[in-house]
This record gives C-alpha cells, sequence and structure tokens, in this order.
C-alpha cells in the first residue's frame, strides 16, 4: 500500500486557539478512511487545510509525495483531490444536471470553451448522465439545485464531488441533517463508489455505528491534535478515545 | 506654512457636512445591511425643512433645526416602515434600485414644494463674524460646524458604545438571530436605527443652510461622495467614516490648493488605491 | 406571507404588465403613426386662409428644468410663454397661433438632441429654440441640419457655437441670441482697465468650457490694455460644489487685489456668501460675478446687498440685466412679466421672450415656414428688444447688443438689487469678430 | 420551435421597421438597441457572474470616444465601430484586473470610482476629448470594404440596419456564451464562489473574462452612438449612465436571457412616453421603480417564465 496523503506537523491557530496543531498523518490509499472527534477537534478545519481551501500556518502535506502544502484548491482538484462541504455548498440555480456537466467540464479542461453549445459536449455530457444515475438523482435532473429537498441535496453535493473525478475525495458529514435509515443508504453510497471509483475517501462523520461498521481507518481527533488513529477495532478499545466520548457509545 | 494650515482648516470644516452625511450612512449599512441611495436626500430635506422654518416661517434657528430633524425622522420611518422593511433579505441591487427610486421621487417633490430657485436664508446674526487664524480672517460659523461634527462624534460613540441601546444594536449589527434570540425586537430596533441615521443627515443639511444652497439635486450630488467615504473608512465603521471623512475634505481642499487642475480626480484615486491596498476600507474588519 | 395576499399580488403583476405592454404598443404606434406625416417640409400650402398654411406654429423650446439649475429652464419657459400669449392676443402671427412644447434638457448633452429630434420630427416643431448648457448647445447644433430647423440658442454662450459650428462648418441654422461668452470677460477687462489700483488679479471659476473661457479671455484682453497686471491664483470649481471655503481660501492664499469668479445659479449665490464668511471684502478691492446680475442670484444676495456687506466692491454683469436700458419696451416687458409671475425676469426670460419677437419678425419678412426662407429673413435683421436693438451678424448668426455692467446696489425702487454705476461699452469693442482664431486656453 | 417563430417574426418587424415607421421612431429603436447591447453586457457580469458593476459607462464612454477620433482622424464606419469595440475591451481588460480581486459591494464600488475617473478624464483631457463640449462633428463614415462596396450612411435608414445587424450579433453571440461551457462556468462562480474553486475552476480568470466581454458589450454600444448623434460628451461616462443598464436590467429581470432586452425597450419607452407629458418625469420614473420593487423583483420576464424572483 502506498500513502496518498501525508502531513508534517500542521498547525493552524486563530489568535490564541488552535484549531489545528501538530497534525502529522499518513493516509493509505484504498482505505476507507473516517475523521471523527467531538465539536470544536478540528476535523473541518483539517479538511479545509488538506483539500487547499485555507492555508496552514505551519507544517508541510504531501500528495503522492509531492509537496502541495501551498496549493489553491482549484489546482489540487486538478491533480485529483476534491471535496464535499459541512454546510451545504452547490450551485442553487442552476440545474441537477448542470451541477454535476459543471465539475465534469472543469476536469476536461472544457470551461474556456465560449462558442459551443453544452449539449454538443459529448464526452462530459454523458459521464455527467452516469454520474447522475450514481448518485440516484436523473429523476430531478432538471430542477434548480436550489429546489431539491435536503436529502436530495446532500446527494449531489456528493455527485458534485465525485464529479472531479478524484483520487482524493474528502466528504465533511455527508449524511448531515438525514435521518438514520437516509445515512446508511448514502454512506454505503459513498462505500460502493469508493470501490468502482477506485477513489479513496476521507469522511468526518459523527454517527458512530456508520462509522465503526464502514471504515478501513479510523482517524480520532480532540483540541486539534489528533488522539489515536488506527482499526475500528483498535480505536473502540482505546481508552482515551473512550474517555473523550464519555458515556457516548462507540 | 501658514496656508497649509488655513487650507486644512477650512479643508477640516467642510469634512465635517460629509461626516455627518457619512455617518448616517454607515450605521444604517452596518446594522441593516441597507445601502441608502437616497441617504443624501434626506440630507437635501434636513436642508429645505430647516430652510422652510427658519429661513421663511421665522422660527428660532436652533428650534428650526430640532423640527427640522424631527420632520426628516418622520420621512425616514415611513421609508423604512413602508418599504425598505420589506425588501432586507433581497439582493444589494434591489436595495439600491429601491432607494434610487427614492432620489428621484424627493428631488422632483423638492421642486414641487420649493421651486428650482436655491435657496438660502440669511445668516443668523450671532454666527457673523470671524476670528485671527494665521493671521488670516476665518469664520466663527466654520468653527461652529467644527465643534458640532466632534461633539457629534462623541456623543455617538458614546451612544453605541456606553448605552444599553447601542450594545443592542452592535449586537444585532453582528448576529441578527443570535440578538433576536436574547428578545431584542429586531424589526423596532432597525426602524429606529434608522431615523438615527436619517437625523444625522438631517442635521449635516440643516446646519449648512445658512451658507451653503439647497435645491433639488444635490443629494444625489453628495451621495456619491458619501459612498467613498465609508467605503474608505470600511463599510458599516463609525470610526472609518469620521477619518474618511476628514481625508477626503482635506486633501480636496489641499487639491484645490496645489494642484487644481486634478482636484476632481482626486477623490476617485483616493478610493481606488484605498480599495487596491486595503479591500475592507482602512477600518474595515 | 398569507395565500391571499399573494394571489392579489401576482394579480397586481398581471395588470401592470398589461398596461405595460398596453402603453408600449401605444407609445410605439404613435411614434410610427405621428412621425411620417410631420416629417415633410413644415411649409404647406393646403390652407389658402393662412399665409403661412397652418393654423398653429408649432415652437419646440427646452432648458433645463430638474436638478439645481432648475430655475434657468423655467425662465426661459416663462419668457417664451408671456411673448406667445401676447402674440396669440393680437391674433398670432399672419393668422397663424403659436403653440408651445417645452421639454427638459437635463443638461445633458444626449438628452437636448434626443428632444430636438423628438420636437423636429414627431410632435412636428416649426422652430426650436432654447438649450442651456453648452455642451447641449454643440450637440443640437450639428443635427439641424438633418432636422431642417431653424434652432435660437437663448442660453449657452460657448463662442464655438457661432464661430466653429456657423461660421467654420457653415450651419447655418444656428442663430445665438444671447451674448457669447466674451460678453462677461472683454466687459470685465474694459471695466476694470480702468483700476491702476487693482494689479493682482484671482479666477474662480467653473471647472468646464465656461469657466476655461473665461478666465482666458479676460487675461488676453486685459493684458492688452493693462501690461502690468499679474495673475495670481485660480482654483476651479465642478458642477454640483457644495462648498467654496476651500476655493475661496486658496485663491486668497495669493493676496489677489481683484477675483473674477464664473459660477452662476445657486452655486453663485453660495460662492458670494461664503466669500462674505471669509472676509474677502475686507482684503481685495474688487470682485467681478460674471453672471452675478442674473436675477436668482440677485435675489440670494439681496439682503447682504441691503446690509452693505459687499461694501460695494461686488461687481457684475449678465446676458441681459432688468434695470436697463431704460426704453419703453424694456419697461413694458419687466411690467409685464413681474405682473405674469411675480418675479423679475433675468436674461434667460428675455432672451426667450425676444426669440419668440425675433421669429415673428422673420416670420412676417419671408412670409413662408421653409428653413431657408427663415433664415435669409434672419441674416443681418434688426431689431428692437427689451435688452436693446439686437442684430444679426449675417458672418456667424450672433445677435450682437450692448450689455452693459456695473456694481451690485440696492435701489429703493427696486425689491431686489440692481446694477448701479452702469458701465457702458459699445458692442463692437469687445465682441469677437471674424475671421475668428481660435482661442488659446492654457490654463 | 415556438421560440424560433417567434424571433424569426421580431427580426423581420424590425427588418422592416423603417418601411412603416418615422425617423424619430427609427431614433428610438436606435437608441433601445444600443441600450439593449449594453445591458446585455452588463448582465453578464451581474446576472452570470453575480458582480454588480456600477462604471460600465465608462467603457461605454471609451468604446464611443473611441469611435470618434478614428472616425475624425479616418472616416470608416467599420474601423471606427471595431477599433472603439477594441479599445474598450483592452480598458476594461486592464481595469477588470484590479477590479476582480474584489466582490459584491466593494466590487461596485471599485468600479463605480474607475468609472468617475474615465469621466473626469474626459472631462479634463480637453486636448483629446473636447472637454465638456465634447467632440463634435463626428462623420456618419459611409460603410466601406475598399475594393468591395461601399454604403452611402447619411440616411438614418441604412445606419439603422448597421445598428441592427450589429445587434443582431451581438446578442446571438450572447446567446452562444451563455449557453456555453464558458457561460456555465460563470453561472457557477455567481451561484457559489467557493465551490467553483473546489472544482477546479480559475475563478479569477472567468471573472477577468466576463468583465472583459461587458466592456467590450458596453464599448460596442458606445461606439455605435458617435456616428447617429455626431457627439461624444462626458455625460456618457457619468455614473447615472451607468444606472440604466442596471434598471434596465432589474425591470425586465436578472436571470433571463431576454430580460435586459425587454427592461430595455420598457425603460427606454417610458422615460420617452412621460417626459412628453410631464416635467415631472422624476418623480414619476421614480414612482413606477418603486412599485417595480416592491410588487415584482423578478423583472418582467418572470411573470411569463415563473422562475426567477428572489435570490
Amino acid at each position: 500500500m502506498k500513502a496518498i496523503i501525508r502531513t508534517e506537523s500542521l498547525g493552524k491557530y486563530f489568535g490564541q486557539m488552535a484549531a489545528v496543531h501538530e497534525v502529522t498523518l499518513t493516509l493509505q490509499e484504498g482505505l476507507f478512511t473516517s475523521v471523527i472527534g467531538p465539536n470544536g477537534a478540528g476535523k473541518t478545519t483539517l479538511i479545509n487545510i488538506l483539500s487547499g481551501y485555507m492555508l496552514p500556518d505551519r507544517g508541510k502535506i504531501y500528495f503522492r509525495e509531492k509537496e502541495i502544502t501551498r496549493l489553491g484548491p482549484d489546482k489540487r482538484v486538478k491533480m485529483g483531490i476534491s471535496r464535499s462541504f459541512q454546510v451545504m455548498n452547490i450551485f442553487p440555480r442552476m440545474t441537477v444536471f448542470q451541477n454535476i456537466l459543471l465539475p465534469v467540464l472543469s476536469r476536461l479542461n472544457k470551461t474556456s470553451s465560449a462558442f459551443s453549445s453544452l449539449q454538443s459536449q459529448k464526452e462530459a455530457v454523458e459521464e455527467a448522465e452516469k454520474i447522475l444515475g450514481e448518485v440516484w438523482l436523473q429523476e430531478e435532473k432538471d430542477s434548480p439545485g436550489g429546489e431539491l429537498s435536503h436529502g436530495d441535496q446532500r446527494l449531489l453535493e456528493l455527485g458534485i464531488a465525485v464529479a472531479s473525478n478524484p483520487q482524493l475525495c474528502f466528504l465533511d458529514e455527508p449524511s448531515s441533517g438525514m435521518t438514520p435509515i437516509e445515512r446508511i443508504k448514502v454512506l454505503e453510497l459513498v462505500k460502493k463508489l469508493a470501490s468502482e471509483r477506485k477513489t479513496t475517501f476521507i469522511i468526518v462523520e459523527h454517527d458512530m455505528d456508520i462509522v465503526f461498521s464502514l471504515s478501513d481507518w479510523i482517524v480520532v481527533m480532540n483540541r486539534g491534535e489528533v488522539l489515536a488513529e488506527g482499526k475500528p477495532g483498535d480505536i473502540r478499545e482505546n481508552q482515551e478515545v473512550r474517555d473523550i466520548y464519555l458515556g457516548e457509545e462507540i | 506654512m501658514e496656508t497649509l494650515v488655513f487650507q486644512g482648516l477650512v479643508g477640516l470644516s467642510v469634512s465635517m457636512y460629509l461626516w455627518l452625511l457619512a455617518a448616517g450612512l454607515t450605521i444604517v449599512f452596518g446594522v441593516l445591511g441597507v445601502l441608502n441611495f437616497a441617504h443624501g436626500s434626506l440630507f437635501m430635506l434636513g436642508a429645505y425643512f430647516t430652510f422652510t422654518y427658519y429661513g421663511l416661517w421665522g422660527v428660532n434657528f436652533w428650534l428650526a433645526i430640532a423640527l427640522s430633524l424631527l420632520s426628516v425622522a418622520v420621512v425616514g420611518y415611513f421609508m423604512e416602515r413602508f418599504f425598505l422593511r420589506h425588501i432586507y433579505h433581497l439582493d444589494h441591487a434591489y436595495q439600491l434600485l429601491l432607494t434610487f427610486g427614492f432620489i428621484l421621487i424627493f428631488d422632483d417633490a423638492a421642486k414641487m414644494i420649493w421651486g428650482g430657485v436655491a435657496k438660502i436664508p440669511a445668516m443668523p446674526s450671532f454666527f457673523e463674524g470671524t476670528v485671527s487664524v494665521v493671521g488670516r480672517p476665518f469664520p466663527f460659523y466654520n468653527l461652529f460646524i467644527i465643534g458640532t461634527g466632534l461633539a457629534v462624534a462623541i456623543v455617538v460613540w458614546l451612544l453605541f458604545e456606553k448605552t444599553w441601546w447601542g450594545k443592542m444594536v452592535r449586537a444585532s449589527a453582528s448576529d441578527r438571530e443570535m440578538a433576536s434570540a436574547i428578545g431584542v425586537n429586531i424589526p423596532t430596533l432597525f426602524t429606529g436605527v434608522f431615523v438615527f441615521g436619517a437625523m444625522l443627515a438631517a442635521l449635516g443639511g440643516a446646519l449648512g443652510t445658512p451658507v451653503r444652497v439647497v435645491a433639488p439635486g444635490i443629494g444625489a450630488a453628495m451621495i456619491i461622495q458619501a459612498f467613498i467615504i465609508t467605503v474608505i473608512g470600511g463599510l458599516g465603521n463609525l470610526k472609518g467614516a469620521f477619518v474618511g471623512a476628514i481625508i477626503v475634505g482635506t486633501l480636496s481642499a489641499y487639491g484645490i490648493l496645489l494642484f487644481p487642475v486634478f482636484e476632481l480626480f482626486l477623490i476617485f484615486l483616493i478610493m481606488a488605491v484605498v480599495l487596491m491596498v486595503k479591500p475592507q476600507g482602512l477600518f474595515g474588519g | 406571507m398569507s395565500g391571499s395576499k399573494k394571489i392579489s399580488r401576482r394579480e397586481l403583476l398581471k395588470a401592470a404588465t398589461v398596461a405595460g405592454i398596453g402603453g408600449m404598443t401605444l407609445g410605439l404606434s404613435k411614434v410610427g403613426e405621428a412621425a411620417s406625416p410631420k416629417e415633410k417640409p413644415p411649409a404647406q400650402t393646403k390652407s389658402t386662409k393662412k399665409i403661412l398654411g397652418v393654423d398653429v406654429i408649432k415652437l419646440g423650446g427646452q432648458g433645463v428644468i430638474s436638478g439645481a439649475h432648475a430655475d434657468y429652464g423655467w425662465q426661459i419657459q416663462a419668457g417664451a410663454v408671456l411673448a406667445i400669449d401676447e402674440i396669440n392676443a393680437k391674433g398670432g402671427i399672419l393668422g397663424s397661433k403659436l403653440e408651445l412644447k417645452f421639454m427638459d434638457e437635463e443638461l445633458k448633452p444626449a438628452v437636448a438632441v434626443k428632444n430636438a429630434r423628438y420636437l423636429a420630427t414627431d410632435w412636428g416643431a416649426h422652430l426650436l429654440f432654447g438649450v442651456d448648457s453648452s455642451g447641449s448647445a454643440m450637440a443640437v447644433g450639428p443635427i439641424l441640419p438633418e432636422l431642417d430647423r431653424i434652432c435660437m440658442f437663448d442660453h449657452a454662450s460657448t463662442h464655438r457655437l457661432t464661430e466653429e459650428l456657423v461660421y467654420g462648418k457653415g450651419i447655418k441654422q444656428i442663430f445665438r441670441i444671447a451674448a457669447p461668452v466674451y460678453q462677461e470677460s472683454n466687459l470685465a477687462a474694459l471695466i476694470f482697465k480702468d483700476f491702476p489700483n487693482i494689479k493682482r488679479w484671482a479666477g474662480i471659476h467653473c471647472d468646464y468650457e465656461y469657466g476655461y473661457s473665461v478666465w482666458a479671455l479676460f487675461k488676453d484682453t486685459l493684458k492688452k490694455y493693462r501690461p502690468d497686471v499679474e495673475f495670481v491664483s485660480i482654483a476651479w470649481a465642478p458642477f454640483w460644489t457644495m462648498d467654496f471655503s476651500s476655493h475661496i481660501s486658496a485663491v486668497m492664499a495669493a493676496k489677489p487685489d481683484g477675483i473674477i469668479a464664473t459660477p452662476w445659479a445657486g452655486e453663485g449665490v453660495m460662492l458670494l456668501r461664503q466669500a462674505l464668511m471669509l472676509g474677502v471684502f475686507d482684503n481685495i478691492q474688487a470682485w467681478f460675478q460674471c453672471m452675478g446680475a442674473s436675477v436668482d442670484i440677485l435675489e440670494g444676495i439681496s439682503n447682504e446687498v441691503a446690509a452693505g456687506k459687499f461694501k460695494d466692491k461686488l461687481w457684475a454683469t449678465a446676458r441681459y440685466i432688468h434695470n436697463y436700458p431704460d426704453t419703453p419696451e424694456n419697461n413694458k416687458f419687466v411690467a409685464s412679466f413681474r405682473k405674469r409671475w411675480n418675479r423679475f425676469p433675468n436674461y434667460s426670460a428675455e432672451n426667450a421672450y425676444s426669440t419668440i419677437y425675433v421669429f415673428k419678425a422673420a416670420l412676417e419678412k419671408c412670409r413662408s415656414l421653409k428653413t431657408s426662407d427663415l433664415i435669409k429673413a434672419m441674416e443681418g435683421l434688426k431689431i428692437m428688444t427689451p435688452a436693446g436693438e439686437r442684430f444679426f451678424r449675417p458672418e456667424d448668426h450672433q445677435a450682437i447688443y450692448n450689455v452693459p455692467g456695473g456694481r451690485v446696489v440696492k435701489d429703493p425702487n427696486y425689491p431686489i438689487p440692481v446694477l448701479g454705476d452702469l458701465k457702458v461699452f459699445p458692442a463692437q469693442a469687445y465682441y469677437r469678430n471674424p475671421p475668428f482664431e481660435p482661442l488659446a486656453m492654457a490654463k | 420551435m415556438k421560440t424560433r417563430l417567434a424571433i424569426l417574426i421580431l427580426v423581420v418587424l424590425l427588418a422592416l421597421l423603417p418601411a412603416y415607421a418615422g425617423k424619430y421612431a427609427l431614433y428610438v429603436a436606435i437608441h433601445i438597441l444600443l441600450l439593449s447591447i449594453f445591458s446585455l453586457g452588463f448582465n453578464l457580469l451581474f446576472g452570470y457572474t453575480g458582480l454588480l458593476s456600477f462604471g460600465q459607462a465608462g467603457f461605454y464612454a471609451v468604446g464611443a470616444y473611441g469611435c470618434a477620433k478614428i472616425l475624425l482622424a479616418y472616416p470608416s464606419l467599420l474601423v471606427g465601430i471595431v477599433g472603439g469595440v477594441v479599445i474598450a475591451g483592452a480598458v476594461s481588460l486592464l481595469l477588470g484586473f484590479l477590479c476582480i480581486r474584489h466582490t459584491r459591494i466593494y466590487f461596485s464600488m471599485l468600479t463605480l470610482s474607475f468609472g468617475m475617473m474615465i469621466f473626469s478624464l474626459a472631462w479634463k483631457w480637453r486636448d483629446v476629448t473636447g472637454g465638456d463640449d465634447g467632440l463634435v462633428g463626428i462623420p456618419r463614415a459611409p460603410l466601406e470594404i475598399p475594393g468591395l462596396f461601399k454604403i452611402n450612411m447619411a440616411p438614418m435608414e441604412n445606419y439603422y440596419y448597421v445598428v441592427l445587424a450589429f445587434a443582431i450579433l451581438a446578442i446571438y453571440l450572447f446567446y452562444r456564451i451563455v449557453h456555453s461551457p464558458m457561460g456555465l462556468t460563470m453561472q457557477g462562480i455567481r451561484d457559489s464562489e467557493t465551490r467553483s474553486v473546489c472544482i477546479g475552476i480559475s475563478v479569477r480568470k472567468y471573472r477577468l473574462l466576463s468583465f472583459t466581454i461587458a466592456g467590450m458589450y458596453a464599448g460596442l454600444a458606445g461606439a455605435l452612438l458617435p456616428p447617429l448623434e455626431s457627439t461624444v460628451t462626458p455625460p456618457l461616462a457619468h455614473w447615472s449612465h451607468s444606472a440604466e443598464p442596471v434598471l434596465a436590467t432589474l425591470l425586465g429581470g436578472v436571470y433571463s436571457f431576454s430580460g435586459p432586452i425587454v427592461g430595455s425597450v420598457l425603460f427606454y419607452l417610458l422615460k420617452d412616453i412621460i417626459v412628453r407629458f410631464t416635467e415631472y418625469w422624476q418623480m414619476c420614473l421614480g414612482i413606477i421603480v418603486v412599485v417595480l420593487v416592491m410588487g415584482f423583483r423578478g423583472g418582467v420576464v418572470s411573470i411569463f417564465s415563473r422562475k426567477g424572483g428572489q435570490r
């Protein structure tokens, strides 16, 4: 197994508060990895830094052993890193189909094509249709993204993230706000996409049952630092982890 | 050197009208999130009302100013209560458009009521005369204006920093939902803030009545300067509006003295430079 | 929001849209149908009763009637209406009545051009007049041949209108009844050449063509008579200057003996009042306010003049002054204007009033509404007007007449100040003459 | 199919306009076409890229002055118009580079100040621009391609056809742009800047492109003006002129292709008709604006398409 992303002493500080502190991680390609931890543990900040959405104050990031610490998010997408957002971040006035088509066009470097119609972009259209099917949104194809139900918007968010055809994809709470049944469906979908698309997913997730049943690898964060990492079974037995989740069944 | 001191002092007195105008604009933007294009028209109405009470009806100067502030407060109340309130949730563009419509209405209403001739009543006699500054005569009135401008700055600062109302206003400026959760009546507060901003603009207009002209259209002419000042200082920032007004007022005065040919250009240049170097304005967060 | 409200709003929208579209089509069809018949030459000989062939002679005027200079447009309108009513009361011109349509020029050249086109080609004006700003005049002038109409400019004063467009380019449809820009600048130079103690001159001028021309011509002319004078300081004030304190203190820093200033309308009043506040009149010997004898400015400084605050150092002129000349024509005009409008006429009003009488004279002379006939009738026309005898110089279609300058003083016979100590110079002494050379206007 | 037929009928009607309309109607029609081009370009920036510019009149003026200077030196209509567009494009590329680093109200204010700087320049640089009197006597030069053809432009009808041709071309190109991958990219940036960045889009590049194209559309509208009016003056660059495409677009509808065009027709005719009946045209226009904003915010076009509106 190879490392897909590796960090060295990452740090991000907001005034006195350390959102992320001394994080040194090596995450393996092909392992379905979850980042867990209590609220304010720095999970979202870590994902923001790894996806390029924020720049770290300290430390280094390597993607497939190439340094990407200062690269902007658009450059990282081109290298094969994409992400979804915790707070819904879709294109609300564009149709569902266009929501998916745009990242596909971006990946195919077609966005600067000024005078050809969208329909004439055959390759992109076919691929977008395929992704729509994969995330179960074919029926909603022509509705504006902003008018979808909450659950469907989460699916769309996922669809946009995978439309860049990433090798590495960060999902920030892909099932938040959903019913327990929907959650299981969505996360099983992610798992399925991971195996079909050969994408390494790193997700932030709160539902411990799902995390422990689906993940190959778990990273536990607390107060900006990595508390523990390991296979689900090992994490379940870890006393420190049990302490921070005091009272909760993990 | 003496010339520069004198010119700076003149510029400072000009700045104070700009400060009064920009203060209300920036408060309303900071709290309500509305950029009021018609704010200059409230300035104009303040001047027209003062002209009517003081110049036409012969009311005492101070009373005339107070009455004119109240009159503009009523106008501001109607604007907020029946129009602006209903479009807070819309894009800035619609607020600009609505308030632009108000400029057109106020301008023509002023022409209907007061006619097209520029109005300028006699100066209250207690303001006549000059004091000697670096050997040149400097008007009492300009000193009075500088003093009033500074006093208003202090009062507004105290109001926002030290009073319960000010705290509520600041709370709702930074987080509307939170403020409403702790029991602040947001709609009433917004009306209050808008009316307060309108009265500041009216005060600027009213104070200018004896020495500056009031004519239909001065509001639209002033508002661009006020926009520029608030942007230089940082939108929604009171301290920024104060500093911005002084920068624009004094630099224009020096521009007239030193580079008469480029004066027109100067103010836009300052704004472009500030925005490029410090996108949020000098004091913007 | 309740359901019923929503519905009513939608209904409202529909109604508004329908109304909007209705109005639009109406407008278009009106534009369409009205335009074609009226594009034919104005001179028609359908009716045998009328000498001019029309029941009404349509006069299309424009001036600025919105914003801070709205009074100027009002004055033009007031003067024109007075003349039209007088003429119509006596049966019109050669049996045809006069009808006026007056539009807002907004001081925007594009609007002035659009108005002229609308008035001439859609509304069917036979004759055009008006226009306040120089820029608007320069824009309207060149389209007159295409519109095939005469336009009498009664305020816009740039010398370029008659010198470049009429004399230079041969656009014969342009006439100007008002004195051009050099009337005030050259007049000021002629007056002050005789004040040997005033050696240091400063200027506070409009930051546009008008201000530049006045300052350049004033300097040129005065320098010819008085090589010893110096021009020590200048401040430029753009449109919409709200406060002249900075301009005044900037020029006063150079310790001038005299100041010549061009801001007009409300800006002129404000400038003078602020100059008083800054104690300017204690430190200079003379102040020449170019358009200072315009009625709105005289009204605005009435109290100060009465109180003697200008210390008799304020001089002014305008393109007509209500207390000059003392002729029956002028006295009658001022009296009827005051009776009708309860104000004194300013120069725009007199210019517009006289414009209508010039049209009358020209129409009676050529008995035709044809533009080419009218041009012939008006070239070289001499006519008595309230401002005195006017002569339309054929070379550049500029009306030549005398306007004096004088001190702004209080006269018990008038409720507002008047010009006293009048200095009258023959017009030939200060009009520029063909062949015209462009002004060098380095600032 | 229906839409195509409607468009065809409209184009035919417009093409036949000189046959049934008078001179003034033609003049009005030309102005409406110019405002449509102007507003369309503005809406690429506003409705499609999410940037409210308050300085488009600056580029309009650059196009107008550019074309005027060319026509005064070398009287060929095509050279003048194309030259005006190119100069406006170059200036908007340059200023866009400085403006697109900002968004929302700051972008609006920055564009406002650059627009007003162009206004000041037109007002002050008198040797080149003629100051406030502007440039006068600009010829309506013949439309010519040396060796091929030469058409006299003196009759208004001929020039109307030139403007109509340019307008149809501009509208067609605009349609292609907004329905292309690039148009979709701009809409993505409008909907969510952060999302766009995180799917690999270089936001600044497309903002700059949008800004430049909008500037060229403003420049085209401006370049078509001097041959019509034979004059160009500084108010063309004033912020109150920048407000016209804003008003027209908001009247017609921001998020529809035809909104700015419908809005331009309405805006121009409304004012044209009101000023004939009252000197208080500002008041009437103001009331209409207020009613429109309070009553229907999606613009007139939204009434027919049900979509659009709040944002």
